[in-house]
Protein backbone atom coordinates (compact mmCIF):
# COMPACT_ATOMS: atom_id res chain seq x y z
CA UNK A 1 0.00 0.00 0.00
CA UNK A 2 2.67 2.35 -0.48
CA UNK A 3 3.29 5.56 -2.60
CA UNK A 4 6.80 6.44 -3.74
CA UNK A 5 7.09 9.73 -5.30
CA UNK A 6 10.88 10.89 -6.67
CA UNK A 7 11.87 13.88 -8.88
CA UNK A 8 15.53 13.44 -9.88
CA UNK A 9 18.06 14.41 -12.54
CA UNK A 10 19.45 11.01 -12.80
CA UNK A 11 17.36 8.19 -15.04
CA UNK A 12 15.69 5.51 -13.57
CA UNK A 13 15.24 1.44 -14.16
CA UNK A 14 11.54 0.42 -15.36
CA UNK A 15 12.60 -2.88 -14.37
CA UNK A 16 13.93 -2.04 -10.97
CA UNK A 17 10.21 0.03 -10.09
CA UNK A 18 8.12 -2.35 -11.41
CA UNK A 19 10.19 -5.17 -9.20
CA UNK A 20 9.76 -2.75 -6.32
CA UNK A 21 5.67 -2.96 -6.95
CA UNK A 22 5.31 -6.70 -6.74
CA UNK A 23 6.25 -6.97 -3.52
CA UNK A 24 3.03 -7.52 -2.37
CA UNK A 25 1.14 -11.35 -2.49
CA UNK A 26 -1.90 -9.60 -2.86
CA UNK A 27 -1.53 -7.50 -6.06
CA UNK A 28 -1.92 -9.30 -8.99
CA UNK A 29 -1.73 -7.02 -12.19
CA UNK A 30 0.97 -4.05 -12.53
CA UNK A 31 0.30 -1.52 -15.08
CA UNK A 32 3.31 0.58 -15.64
CA UNK A 33 3.57 4.18 -18.15
CA UNK A 34 7.03 5.47 -19.63
CA UNK A 35 7.56 8.43 -21.31
CA UNK A 36 9.90 9.11 -23.29
CA UNK A 37 11.57 11.71 -25.36
CA UNK A 38 10.61 11.62 -28.62
CA UNK A 39 11.44 12.78 -32.00
CA UNK A 40 8.45 16.07 -33.12
CA UNK A 41 6.84 15.41 -36.09
CA UNK A 42 8.88 18.33 -38.08
CA UNK A 43 12.44 17.85 -36.35
CA UNK A 44 14.49 15.91 -34.69
CA UNK A 45 15.24 16.68 -30.88
CA UNK A 46 18.37 17.23 -30.03
CA UNK A 47 17.49 17.50 -25.96
CA UNK A 48 14.89 19.04 -23.49
CA UNK A 49 15.46 21.00 -20.20
CA UNK A 50 12.66 19.96 -17.82
CA UNK A 51 11.75 23.28 -15.67
CA UNK A 52 10.18 22.62 -12.13
CA UNK A 53 8.78 24.43 -8.97
CA UNK A 54 10.60 22.58 -6.28
CA UNK A 55 8.63 23.24 -3.39
CA UNK A 56 5.41 22.54 -5.29
CA UNK A 57 6.04 19.37 -7.19
CA UNK A 58 6.58 16.06 -4.57
CA UNK A 59 3.44 17.52 -2.83
CA UNK A 60 1.65 18.23 -6.26
CA UNK A 61 2.34 14.18 -6.91
CA UNK A 62 1.87 13.07 -3.85
CA UNK A 63 -1.99 14.65 -4.03
CA UNK A 64 -2.25 12.55 -7.46
CA UNK A 65 -1.67 9.74 -6.41
CA UNK A 66 -4.12 10.24 -2.69
CA UNK A 67 -6.64 10.94 -5.01
CA UNK A 68 -6.27 7.87 -7.46
CA UNK A 69 -6.18 5.90 -4.09
CA UNK A 70 -9.86 7.69 -3.47
CA UNK A 71 -11.04 6.85 -6.86
CA UNK A 72 -9.97 3.23 -6.98
CA UNK A 73 -8.48 0.35 -4.54
CA UNK A 74 -4.85 0.12 -6.09
CA UNK A 75 -2.11 -1.34 -3.63
CA UNK A 76 1.12 0.40 -4.89
CA UNK A 77 1.67 3.39 -6.53
CA UNK A 78 5.12 4.95 -7.76
CA UNK A 79 5.32 8.31 -9.70
CA UNK A 80 9.44 9.24 -11.13
CA UNK A 81 9.58 12.62 -13.15
CA UNK A 82 13.15 13.92 -14.44
CA UNK A 83 14.00 17.39 -14.18
CA UNK A 84 17.28 18.81 -16.11
CA UNK A 85 18.51 17.82 -19.33
CA UNK A 86 17.36 15.38 -21.19
CA UNK A 87 18.61 13.93 -24.91
CA UNK A 88 16.58 11.83 -26.82
CA UNK A 89 14.92 8.94 -25.97
CA UNK A 90 15.20 9.12 -22.98
CA UNK A 91 12.92 8.29 -20.08
CA UNK A 92 10.98 11.13 -18.87
CA UNK A 93 8.89 10.06 -16.22
CA UNK A 94 7.65 7.22 -14.51
CA UNK A 95 4.21 5.91 -13.17
CA UNK A 96 3.45 2.02 -11.64
CA UNK A 97 0.56 0.93 -10.43
CA UNK A 98 -0.39 -2.69 -8.59
CA UNK A 99 -3.50 -3.67 -7.66
CA UNK A 100 -5.34 -6.93 -7.13
CA UNK A 101 -7.30 -6.37 -10.70
CA UNK A 102 -6.04 -5.24 -13.99
CA UNK A 103 -8.63 -2.37 -15.00
CA UNK A 104 -8.34 -0.37 -11.42
CA UNK A 105 -4.26 -0.62 -12.15
CA UNK A 106 -4.54 0.51 -16.02
CA UNK A 107 -7.32 3.34 -14.94
CA UNK A 108 -5.36 4.82 -12.46
CA UNK A 109 -2.43 4.76 -13.73
CA UNK A 110 -4.10 6.54 -17.31
CA UNK A 111 -5.31 8.75 -14.41
CA UNK A 112 -2.29 9.51 -12.87
CA UNK A 113 -0.74 10.89 -16.03
CA UNK A 114 -3.44 12.81 -17.36
CA UNK A 115 -3.45 14.70 -14.12
CA UNK A 116 0.13 15.07 -13.86
CA UNK A 117 0.41 16.69 -17.31
CA UNK A 118 -2.11 18.81 -16.65
CA UNK A 119 -1.45 19.86 -12.70
CA UNK A 120 1.95 19.36 -11.99
CA UNK A 121 4.38 22.27 -12.04
CA UNK A 122 7.05 20.87 -14.63
CA UNK A 123 7.94 22.43 -18.00
CA UNK A 124 9.50 21.61 -21.01
CA UNK A 125 12.24 23.32 -23.23
CA UNK A 126 12.87 21.63 -26.51
CA UNK A 127 16.10 22.13 -28.48
CA UNK A 128 16.40 21.30 -32.07
CA UNK A 129 19.17 21.36 -34.07
CA UNK A 130 18.33 24.96 -35.11
CA UNK A 131 16.19 26.13 -32.25
CA UNK A 132 15.16 26.17 -28.71
CA UNK A 133 11.41 26.99 -27.45
CA UNK A 134 9.45 26.45 -24.69
CA UNK A 135 7.03 23.78 -25.29
CA UNK A 136 3.39 24.65 -25.29
CA UNK A 137 0.60 23.01 -23.35
CA UNK A 138 -1.68 20.90 -25.39
CA UNK A 139 -5.67 21.04 -25.68
CA UNK A 140 -5.80 17.06 -25.78
CA UNK A 141 -4.36 16.83 -22.54
CA UNK A 142 -6.64 19.21 -20.97
CA UNK A 143 -9.37 17.25 -22.18
CA UNK A 144 -7.87 14.09 -21.42
CA UNK A 145 -8.10 15.54 -17.82
CA UNK A 146 -11.60 16.86 -17.90
CA UNK A 147 -13.04 13.18 -18.58
CA UNK A 148 -12.13 11.71 -15.72
CA UNK A 149 -14.54 14.71 -13.94
CA UNK A 150 -17.57 13.71 -15.64
CA UNK A 151 -16.78 10.05 -15.19
CA UNK A 152 -17.94 9.50 -11.73
CA UNK A 153 -17.90 5.48 -12.54
CA UNK A 154 -14.58 3.45 -12.35
CA UNK B 1 5.57 40.74 2.58
CA UNK B 2 4.89 38.18 0.03
CA UNK B 3 7.19 36.64 -2.03
CA UNK B 4 5.84 36.14 -6.04
CA UNK B 5 7.61 33.19 -7.77
CA UNK B 6 7.62 33.02 -12.04
CA UNK B 7 8.81 29.91 -13.74
CA UNK B 8 9.45 28.94 -17.26
CA UNK B 9 8.74 31.48 -19.93
CA UNK B 10 7.00 33.82 -17.58
CA UNK B 11 9.94 33.86 -15.45
CA UNK B 12 12.27 34.74 -18.90
CA UNK B 13 9.75 37.36 -19.85
CA UNK B 14 9.31 38.66 -16.74
CA UNK B 15 13.33 39.32 -16.45
CA UNK B 16 13.32 37.83 -13.34
CA UNK B 17 12.57 34.57 -10.70
CA UNK B 18 10.82 36.68 -8.19
CA UNK B 19 9.94 39.91 -6.74
CA UNK B 20 8.47 40.95 -3.27
CA UNK B 21 5.48 42.47 -2.60
CA UNK B 22 5.15 44.72 0.56
CA UNK B 23 1.99 43.21 1.09
CA UNK B 24 0.03 44.63 4.04
CA UNK B 25 -3.57 43.23 4.73
CA UNK B 26 -5.18 40.30 2.25
CA UNK B 27 -5.91 40.39 -1.63
CA UNK B 28 -7.31 37.74 -4.14
CA UNK B 29 -5.19 36.70 -6.79
CA UNK B 30 -7.32 38.70 -9.42
CA UNK B 31 -6.11 42.18 -7.45
CA UNK B 32 -2.15 40.49 -7.47
CA UNK B 33 -1.69 40.34 -10.82
CA UNK B 34 -3.20 44.05 -11.43
CA UNK B 35 -0.71 44.92 -9.31
CA UNK B 36 1.70 43.68 -10.99
CA UNK B 37 0.86 44.67 -13.89
CA UNK B 38 1.04 48.14 -13.10
CA UNK B 39 4.40 47.73 -12.15
CA UNK B 40 5.69 48.34 -16.27
CA UNK B 41 3.96 48.51 -19.75
CA UNK B 42 6.36 45.20 -20.33
CA UNK B 43 4.76 43.33 -17.69
CA UNK B 44 1.56 44.60 -18.23
CA UNK B 45 1.40 42.94 -22.38
CA UNK B 46 3.23 39.89 -20.90
CA UNK B 47 0.70 39.13 -18.20
CA UNK B 48 -2.04 40.08 -20.87
CA UNK B 49 -0.43 37.90 -23.15
CA UNK B 50 -0.03 34.97 -21.76
CA UNK B 51 -2.57 32.00 -19.85
CA UNK B 52 -1.21 32.41 -16.20
CA UNK B 53 -1.89 29.51 -13.88
CA UNK B 54 -1.64 31.01 -9.71
CA UNK B 55 -0.44 28.43 -6.92
CA UNK B 56 -0.37 29.97 -3.50
CA UNK B 57 1.39 28.19 -0.74
CA UNK B 58 2.30 25.00 -3.44
CA UNK B 59 -1.37 24.78 -4.98
CA UNK B 60 -3.29 25.50 -7.50
CA UNK B 61 -6.13 28.27 -7.04
CA UNK B 62 -8.61 30.27 -8.36
CA UNK B 63 -8.50 34.24 -8.99
CA UNK B 64 -10.64 34.63 -6.35
CA UNK B 65 -8.61 32.93 -3.76
CA UNK B 66 -7.33 35.49 -1.41
CA UNK B 67 -3.49 35.99 -0.48
CA UNK B 68 -2.14 36.90 2.77
CA UNK B 69 0.88 38.74 3.56
CA UNK B 70 3.56 36.02 4.24
CA UNK B 71 1.73 33.75 1.52
CA UNK B 72 3.79 32.00 -1.21
CA UNK B 73 2.56 32.91 -4.56
CA UNK B 74 3.99 31.60 -7.96
CA UNK B 75 3.08 32.45 -11.15
CA UNK B 76 3.64 30.03 -14.41
CA UNK B 77 2.28 28.97 -17.91
CA UNK B 78 0.29 26.03 -18.15
CA UNK B 79 2.61 22.99 -17.12
CA UNK B 80 4.40 20.49 -19.97
CA UNK B 81 5.75 17.97 -18.16
CA UNK B 82 5.19 14.05 -18.30
CA UNK C 1 6.56 -1.32 -35.58
CA UNK C 2 7.37 -4.67 -34.90
CA UNK C 3 4.67 -7.21 -32.69
CA UNK C 4 6.49 -9.96 -30.55
CA UNK C 5 4.27 -12.82 -29.33
CA UNK C 6 5.64 -15.67 -27.12
CA UNK C 7 4.15 -18.98 -25.15
CA UNK C 8 6.56 -20.22 -22.67
CA UNK C 9 7.44 -21.93 -19.47
CA UNK C 10 10.32 -19.50 -18.75
CA UNK C 11 10.07 -16.32 -16.65
CA UNK C 12 10.36 -12.97 -18.68
CA UNK C 13 12.05 -9.83 -17.60
CA UNK C 14 10.06 -6.75 -17.37
CA UNK C 15 12.70 -4.71 -17.75
CA UNK C 16 14.17 -6.34 -20.75
CA UNK C 17 11.20 -6.34 -22.57
CA UNK C 18 10.53 -2.77 -21.89
CA UNK C 19 13.71 -1.77 -23.21
CA UNK C 20 13.23 -3.75 -26.39
CA UNK C 21 10.04 -2.07 -26.92
CA UNK C 22 11.98 1.81 -26.82
CA UNK C 23 14.28 1.30 -29.57
CA UNK C 24 12.37 3.43 -31.89
CA UNK C 25 13.01 6.99 -31.71
CA UNK C 26 9.37 7.64 -32.52
CA UNK C 27 7.97 6.12 -29.01
CA UNK C 28 7.30 8.71 -26.57
CA UNK C 29 4.86 6.37 -24.52
CA UNK C 30 5.00 2.88 -23.78
CA UNK C 31 2.73 1.36 -21.82
CA UNK C 32 3.37 -2.56 -19.93
CA UNK C 33 0.88 -4.73 -18.26
CA UNK C 34 2.00 -7.35 -16.12
CA UNK C 35 -0.07 -10.28 -14.29
CA UNK C 36 0.79 -12.56 -11.19
CA UNK C 37 0.08 -15.15 -9.38
CA UNK C 38 -2.17 -13.62 -6.27
CA UNK C 39 -3.52 -15.11 -3.11
CA UNK C 40 -6.75 -15.79 -3.34
CA UNK C 41 -9.40 -13.80 -0.86
CA UNK C 42 -9.86 -16.98 1.32
CA UNK C 43 -6.73 -19.18 0.56
CA UNK C 44 -2.98 -18.73 -0.20
CA UNK C 45 -2.44 -20.59 -3.68
CA UNK C 46 0.78 -23.06 -4.01
CA UNK C 47 0.62 -23.09 -7.46
CA UNK C 48 -1.29 -22.69 -10.69
CA UNK C 49 -0.86 -25.10 -13.57
CA UNK C 50 -1.36 -23.44 -17.09
CA UNK C 51 -2.80 -25.65 -19.86
CA UNK C 52 -2.87 -24.11 -23.27
CA UNK C 53 -3.64 -25.39 -27.08
CA UNK C 54 -0.41 -24.93 -28.84
CA UNK C 55 -1.51 -24.92 -32.57
CA UNK C 56 -3.90 -22.04 -31.62
CA UNK C 57 -2.48 -19.81 -29.02
CA UNK C 58 0.42 -17.87 -30.54
CA UNK C 59 -2.06 -17.55 -33.76
CA UNK C 60 -5.15 -16.26 -30.90
CA UNK C 61 -2.45 -13.53 -29.73
CA UNK C 62 -1.19 -12.40 -33.20
CA UNK C 63 -5.00 -12.04 -34.26
CA UNK C 64 -5.02 -9.68 -31.40
CA UNK C 65 -2.11 -8.04 -31.83
CA UNK C 66 -3.45 -7.26 -35.05
CA UNK C 67 -6.92 -6.11 -34.26
CA UNK C 68 -4.87 -3.54 -31.78
CA UNK C 69 -3.14 -2.31 -34.67
CA UNK C 70 -6.51 -1.64 -36.67
CA UNK C 71 -7.85 0.25 -33.67
CA UNK C 72 -5.02 2.64 -32.66
CA UNK C 73 -1.94 4.12 -34.19
CA UNK C 74 0.95 2.19 -31.89
CA UNK C 75 4.29 1.05 -32.71
CA UNK C 76 5.77 -1.99 -31.00
CA UNK C 77 3.36 -4.51 -29.02
CA UNK C 78 4.82 -7.23 -27.38
CA UNK C 79 2.52 -10.11 -25.31
CA UNK C 80 4.43 -13.22 -23.71
CA UNK C 81 2.44 -15.62 -21.75
CA UNK C 82 4.07 -18.12 -19.66
CA UNK C 83 2.65 -21.69 -19.76
CA UNK C 84 2.95 -24.84 -17.30
CA UNK C 85 3.42 -24.72 -13.53
CA UNK C 86 3.96 -21.20 -11.37
CA UNK C 87 4.25 -20.64 -8.39
CA UNK C 88 3.09 -17.36 -6.03
CA UNK C 89 4.06 -14.09 -7.63
CA UNK C 90 5.07 -15.27 -10.23
CA UNK C 91 4.54 -12.99 -13.49
CA UNK C 92 1.85 -15.26 -15.95
CA UNK C 93 1.46 -12.68 -18.92
CA UNK C 94 3.18 -9.38 -19.73
CA UNK C 95 1.32 -7.02 -22.55
CA UNK C 96 3.29 -4.23 -23.87
CA UNK C 97 2.77 -1.45 -25.88
CA UNK C 98 5.07 1.51 -27.52
CA UNK C 99 3.48 4.17 -29.22
CA UNK C 100 3.41 7.96 -30.07
CA UNK C 101 1.00 8.82 -27.57
CA UNK C 102 0.04 7.94 -24.54
CA UNK C 103 -3.47 7.39 -24.77
CA UNK C 104 -3.44 4.89 -27.47
CA UNK C 105 -0.52 3.33 -25.43
CA UNK C 106 -2.85 2.59 -22.52
CA UNK C 107 -6.33 1.51 -24.48
CA UNK C 108 -4.45 -0.71 -26.64
CA UNK C 109 -2.93 -2.89 -24.09
CA UNK C 110 -5.83 -2.87 -22.27
CA UNK C 111 -7.64 -3.86 -25.10
CA UNK C 112 -5.33 -6.99 -25.74
CA UNK C 113 -5.44 -7.93 -22.06
CA UNK C 114 -9.64 -8.02 -22.17
CA UNK C 115 -9.44 -9.92 -25.57
CA UNK C 116 -6.80 -12.58 -24.55
CA UNK C 117 -8.56 -13.25 -21.35
CA UNK C 118 -11.71 -14.17 -23.27
CA UNK C 119 -10.39 -15.58 -26.53
CA UNK C 120 -7.15 -16.90 -25.95
CA UNK C 121 -6.84 -20.60 -25.35
CA UNK C 122 -5.55 -20.87 -21.46
CA UNK C 123 -6.50 -22.70 -18.84
CA UNK C 124 -5.75 -22.20 -15.53
CA UNK C 125 -5.67 -25.05 -12.80
CA UNK C 126 -5.06 -23.68 -9.33
CA UNK C 127 -3.84 -25.64 -6.12
CA UNK C 128 -4.25 -24.03 -2.47
CA UNK C 129 -2.54 -26.49 -0.12
CA UNK C 130 -6.00 -28.78 0.64
CA UNK C 131 -7.28 -28.62 -3.01
CA UNK C 132 -7.03 -28.34 -6.98
CA UNK C 133 -9.23 -27.18 -9.18
CA UNK C 134 -10.24 -25.56 -12.52
CA UNK C 135 -10.67 -21.58 -12.33
CA UNK C 136 -13.71 -20.67 -13.61
CA UNK C 137 -14.30 -17.89 -16.00
CA UNK C 138 -15.47 -14.99 -15.02
CA UNK C 139 -18.28 -13.14 -16.09
CA UNK C 140 -16.46 -9.66 -15.29
CA UNK C 141 -14.34 -10.73 -18.01
CA UNK C 142 -16.36 -11.33 -20.79
CA UNK C 143 -18.12 -7.88 -19.89
CA UNK C 144 -14.99 -6.20 -20.08
CA UNK C 145 -14.29 -7.76 -23.64
CA UNK C 146 -17.72 -6.51 -24.38
CA UNK C 147 -17.40 -2.80 -24.05
CA UNK C 148 -14.52 -3.01 -26.64
CA UNK C 149 -17.33 -3.87 -29.50
CA UNK C 150 -19.58 -1.04 -28.34
CA UNK C 151 -17.00 1.43 -28.08
CA UNK C 152 -16.43 2.56 -31.94
CA UNK C 153 -14.25 5.73 -30.75
CA UNK C 154 -10.67 5.99 -29.56
CA UNK D 1 -11.43 -38.27 -41.18
CA UNK D 2 -11.76 -35.54 -38.23
CA UNK D 3 -9.75 -35.01 -35.57
CA UNK D 4 -11.55 -33.79 -32.14
CA UNK D 5 -9.58 -32.32 -29.47
CA UNK D 6 -10.35 -31.80 -26.24
CA UNK D 7 -9.29 -29.51 -23.23
CA UNK D 8 -8.67 -28.88 -19.58
CA UNK D 9 -11.87 -29.54 -17.24
CA UNK D 10 -13.05 -30.87 -20.40
CA UNK D 11 -10.61 -33.38 -21.53
CA UNK D 12 -10.58 -34.36 -17.92
CA UNK D 13 -14.37 -34.68 -17.57
CA UNK D 14 -14.52 -36.60 -21.25
CA UNK D 15 -11.60 -38.71 -20.47
CA UNK D 16 -10.13 -37.93 -23.64
CA UNK D 17 -7.99 -35.51 -25.07
CA UNK D 18 -8.77 -36.04 -28.23
CA UNK D 19 -11.51 -38.59 -30.18
CA UNK D 20 -11.55 -39.17 -34.30
CA UNK D 21 -14.29 -38.81 -36.41
CA UNK D 22 -15.49 -40.47 -39.67
CA UNK D 23 -16.69 -37.97 -41.25
CA UNK D 24 -17.65 -38.04 -45.17
CA UNK D 25 -19.55 -34.91 -45.86
CA UNK D 26 -19.71 -31.22 -44.23
CA UNK D 27 -22.07 -30.95 -41.13
CA UNK D 28 -21.97 -28.05 -38.73
CA UNK D 29 -20.80 -27.93 -35.12
CA UNK D 30 -24.09 -28.34 -33.47
CA UNK D 31 -24.77 -31.60 -35.49
CA UNK D 32 -21.09 -32.93 -34.70
CA UNK D 33 -21.50 -32.17 -30.76
CA UNK D 34 -24.77 -34.16 -31.52
CA UNK D 35 -22.96 -37.05 -32.50
CA UNK D 36 -20.17 -36.48 -29.39
CA UNK D 37 -23.22 -36.35 -27.07
CA UNK D 38 -24.76 -39.80 -28.74
CA UNK D 39 -21.31 -42.09 -27.93
CA UNK D 40 -21.85 -42.34 -24.41
CA UNK D 41 -24.29 -41.18 -21.66
CA UNK D 42 -21.59 -39.64 -19.55
CA UNK D 43 -20.39 -37.53 -22.86
CA UNK D 44 -23.75 -36.50 -23.38
CA UNK D 45 -24.27 -35.08 -19.80
CA UNK D 46 -20.77 -33.57 -19.63
CA UNK D 47 -21.42 -31.98 -22.69
CA UNK D 48 -24.87 -30.68 -21.74
CA UNK D 49 -23.54 -29.22 -17.95
CA UNK D 50 -20.89 -27.06 -19.30
CA UNK D 51 -20.46 -24.01 -21.50
CA UNK D 52 -18.20 -24.95 -24.65
CA UNK D 53 -16.02 -23.40 -26.80
CA UNK D 54 -15.33 -24.39 -30.20
CA UNK D 55 -12.63 -23.42 -32.30
CA UNK D 56 -12.22 -25.24 -35.61
CA UNK D 57 -8.67 -25.06 -37.83
CA UNK D 58 -7.54 -23.45 -34.44
CA UNK D 59 -10.06 -20.13 -35.01
CA UNK D 60 -13.07 -19.63 -32.45
CA UNK D 61 -16.51 -20.64 -34.33
CA UNK D 62 -20.13 -20.30 -33.62
CA UNK D 63 -22.59 -23.29 -33.48
CA UNK D 64 -23.83 -22.60 -37.18
CA UNK D 65 -20.19 -22.75 -38.69
CA UNK D 66 -19.72 -25.73 -41.29
CA UNK D 67 -17.15 -28.31 -40.35
CA UNK D 68 -15.28 -30.35 -43.54
CA UNK D 69 -13.62 -33.67 -43.28
CA UNK D 70 -9.93 -33.40 -42.22
CA UNK D 71 -10.83 -29.94 -40.12
CA UNK D 72 -9.24 -30.15 -36.85
CA UNK D 73 -12.15 -29.35 -34.09
CA UNK D 74 -11.06 -28.26 -30.47
CA UNK D 75 -13.85 -28.10 -27.74
CA UNK D 76 -12.93 -26.48 -24.29
CA UNK D 77 -14.31 -24.51 -21.07
CA UNK D 78 -14.52 -20.74 -21.63
CA UNK D 79 -10.49 -19.36 -21.56
CA UNK D 80 -8.74 -18.30 -18.12
CA UNK D 81 -5.84 -17.47 -19.18
CA UNK D 82 -4.32 -13.78 -18.47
Amino acid sequence: MKTIIRVQMEAFSVGDEYERLTHDPDCGAVVTFTGLVRDLPHAAIQALELEHYPEMTERMLQGIADQARQRWSVRGITIIHRIGRLTRNQPIVFVGVASAHRHSAFQAAEFIMDFLKTRAPFWKKEETSDTCYWVAAKASDQRAAKRWEQDSAQ
Amino acid sequence: MTRIRFFALLRERLGVSEWHYAQEKPVDVEALIRILKAESLAWETELNAQEVLVAVNQALVERSFIVNPGDEVALFPPVTGG
